[in-house]
């Protein structure tokens, strides 16, 4: 296994309009700078499914019309208050929105993770969430001899996922640590890339402590360098959010001229 | 004694959350964090709490679907959910008012609520604007339901509903909140005005118990700065911290 | 959180006469001392579950007698030869076999872990596995418009499950590092215990690398300090398997007589 | 040239692997292993090899399950299994002989074949022991399926049988097996009697190649360094190392 290394320009490149792009939640490593060069790119008709929600870098792509439909537990800004570009765009009725929440998010990346068309789940049923997913079923559990709905969500899998990581090994191997939502993400995706901020001369399996928090190489496409990838977002307990940054956005982005004038300040390379 | 509201809050829900050996916190839930604080210092020194806006206070290591594994287990005893909009039959609505989908006012989304409603033995509702907006007789959107029929598979759901004006406890043979308290200050007549939702109540309802000296100690010290670690702005605020 | 200690011989106490025990394969951390005094204190009428298989562990279990029934993809001591108790308890009808595929065993658990009454599983269908297993249901996916049989795995839940690991910290938790096979059987367990080489004076949490192979003391009822507790058998990068041991094993449990005076001179204190 | 028997089989396995990107290979599987070595020291640096018995060339992090949802996932090309019967329908047997459940001679078990000999594009099936009593018409009892009627979903399947006589490749169309080479020093006629199932065959198969001079260099060297730290019984055997 080798690493195999592009610039976030090939990535953004690799992401066709139309796609399926997986969406990491803002604890798993939000890959930004990819995010800007998606949007300098003009990407059209993009279609995020969220693990299980979004930020920033779903509002952004929301704001600046890349994005078709949006499949989501929730997007906020978190203490920063709502998202701006998405409470905007869904209540001008402007974004298909397919409302889902957290555990079917994960059951239908775990169904494709184990290639089995769907995954059942508990819960959800007297949910107006599934009044509104025909995708989703109601089926009686054929193990119970008494009557006993249950949910079927099927299985999904994006066309491309994109993670911003910390670290990634000679060989390509990513360092993720705890964040084992990354891993199912890029299991059930068809392409995967990462950017990190920076490659490490070392093999991560060299060291099994290590190693317990490797997602291997093996299932990456390429790997792309963006030192504060993630800003003005968190990445793990490298950096902290940028404060600043992110009340400046949440009260710019709130209307179309200020999300503009935000976008064009911001996309300068 | 001088407190705000949100110290009354937290000490109102943390008296509930005694016999509890494992609470977790979902995101912006500053309140429902120090409360489980208030009940580890005060009642129970090996209850485990998980904050899922901590990295200190998270001790899951299987990713973010292992709250809702860890939930569906049987293994969260109480766990806490806010609603854009509650109604009178505790249903929860975190999605937005007025007609889906495009809903006039659009929130972030049902978050977990879909399973978690279902499966935490011990939920809590809050809201911090108790207003007929929110306390509605019917909400516009059912993110999950406060009871299910009985052929629905449901080992939880919710206890309990603390607002800003009063604390309601969960009536679940009469499916119906029940005042249990009024908070200091706050009147019966008051809560009929902002309640758009039929409840139960006594004659004189009690009146919420006031933090004591020591919970407000142990809040602004030691609690104070746990929250901060997740809750920066809240705990500023708040705290002056 | 905190620790709570016990000793093997109270770890085997609360194994009660007919519990079905989950059972590690020979790279998870086999608890091979807690094995012993299972023997020791005479259980009967064990049911193994096998993630997803089994060596010595079983082996020695069938051939004390102490088991009823197995569920499993293997048993096999691997390089030193067949599981010789295991295969004569068979071929001379002492012992029910539920004879599995590792993927349905991880499925099993894997619904448990999810609370959901079963799981989906690809494969199987046409082998003779699903003759025997009246547990087992097949179904049309419904999802898909053509013909699309699949199988459904139903939810299994050991009463106990047993593992030995390197490390616990002074608060309970466990590391298994990239052992996550462990975790899994573990959620899915209604009581767990773990037997450890030692217990070290830190929390792991207080390092991001050492925690990313971390298995939470909330899961685990209490921890037994066993050194060399997998012995004869390796444990990870710690010590390798007992070569010496496991030939001579292998060779004088091939008859009952063999067997039982392996038994009489390893089962003393 | 002197070479023995399992480095014969290495080399000859070897050949069928050079376009694969992702090999991985089981309990019990030397040869297997020391095929995938070669074909990647020969053929294509970049292909990555999952030794399941090895820590050093097993980069699953998600613990033992993760070869089977890799597998489903396609990401696995080749895969290696073996069989105490195999017939001419390809179906496989790992439980043991005789009327199951208490079969007369029992073997371990059936390990991932049921759902890897589905999912896994090119799967090879290798035995050792080529005779008669493994070499069946009809499988005892059968752990996974040669072929599955076309509403099984099924990926993969078998391309080839590897044993200590013959190479056999898998005709997918007609469900048999065909000849494709004899080992150095076997004859047809030898192959007939010591095969229970019916194949195809041309009147004068070809001789499977025998290892050069490069290919034992590098097996009784690195490779066999490599298969030693998984299978050190048979590396001390076959390489005396």
């Amino acid at each position: 296994m080798s690493l195999t290394q592009c610039t976030i320009t090939e990535i953004a490149a690799e992401v066709a309009n139309g796609s399926l792009l997986g969406v990491p939640a803002d604890y798993s490593g939000v890959p930004m700078a990819f995010t800007r060069e998606l949007i300098r790119q003009g990407k059209q008709d993009l279609d995020l499914f969220c693990l299980p929600q979004s930020t920033l870098q779903a509002d952004m792509l929301i704001g600046a019309g890349c994005v078709r439909s949006v499949e989501t537990a929730a997007i906020t800004l978190g203490e920063y208050g709502l998202a701006p570009c998405f409470t905007r765009f869904v209540q001008e009725g402007q974004l298909q929105i397919k409302d889902s929440t957290c555990p079917a998010l994960h059951a239908a990346l775990q169904a494709t993770e184990r290639a089995v068309p769907f995954s059942p789940l508990r819960g959800l049923i007297g949910s107006d969430l599934v009044k509104h997913r025909s995708d989703w079923q109601i089926i009686s559990n054929p193990f119970s001899d008494d009557e006993d709905p249950i949910i079927l969500i099927p299985a999904v899998s994006p066309d491309v996922s994109v993670i911003h990581a910390q670290k990634a090994d000679r060989n390509g191997n990513v360092w993720i640590g705890r964040r084992k939502e990354v891993a199912t993400l890029i299991h059930a995706s068809k392409k995967n890339f990462m950017t990190v901020e920076e490659i490490v001369d070392v093999d991560f399996y060299d060291n099994e402590v290590l190693a317990a928090g490797v997602l291997p190489g093996f299932y990456i496409d390429a790997i792309a360098i963006a030192e504060n990838g993630a800003w003005p977002l968190a990445l793990g307990n490298r950096y902290a959010t940028d404060e600043t940054h992110m009340k400046d956005y949440a009260l710019r982005a709130k209307t179309e001229e200020g999300f503009q004038a935000y976008l064009s300040e911001n996309l300068k390379v | 004694m001088d407190y705000k509201l949100e110290e009354l809050l937290i000490c109102c829900l943390s008296s509930k959350l005694h016999s509890m050996r494992h609470i977790a916190i979902g995101a912006a839930s500053p309140i429902p964090a120090g409360a489980a604080f208030m009940a580890r210092e005060q009642a129970n020194k090996s209850m485990h709490i998980t904050l899922l806006a901590s990295q200190k206070h998270n001790h899951f290591t299987d990713g973010s679907r292992e709250l809702f594994d860890a939930a569906a287990q049987g293994r969260i005893d109480a766990f806490f959910l806010g609603g854009v909009q509650i109604d009178g039959k505790a249903n929860i609505n975190l999605i937005g008012t007025g007609e889906y989908p495009n809903t006039e006012r659009r929130f972030p989304g049902s978050f977990g609520s879909a399973l978690m409603y279902y499966v935490v033995p011990s939920v809590f509702l809050f809201r911090l604007q108790h207003n007929r907006r929110s306390m509605v007789e019917t909400v516009d959107f059912i993110s999950a339901p406060g009871f299910s029929p009985p052929e629905v598979y449901r080992p939880g759901g919710p206890v309990a509903l603390i607002t800003n004006k009063c604390l309601f406890s969960v009536d679940k043979e009469r499916q119906r909140f029940r005042l249990e308290s009024l908070h200091p200050g706050v009147t019966l007549e008051e809560i009929k005005d902002l309640t758009g939702f039929d409840f139960d109540h006594d004659r004189a309802p009690d009146i919420t118990q006031e933090p004591t000296q020591e919970q407000l100690q142990l809040l602004r010290g030691i609690i104070a700065l746990e929250i901060a670690e997740s809750y920066p702005l809240f705990a500023k605020q708040t705290f002056d911290i």
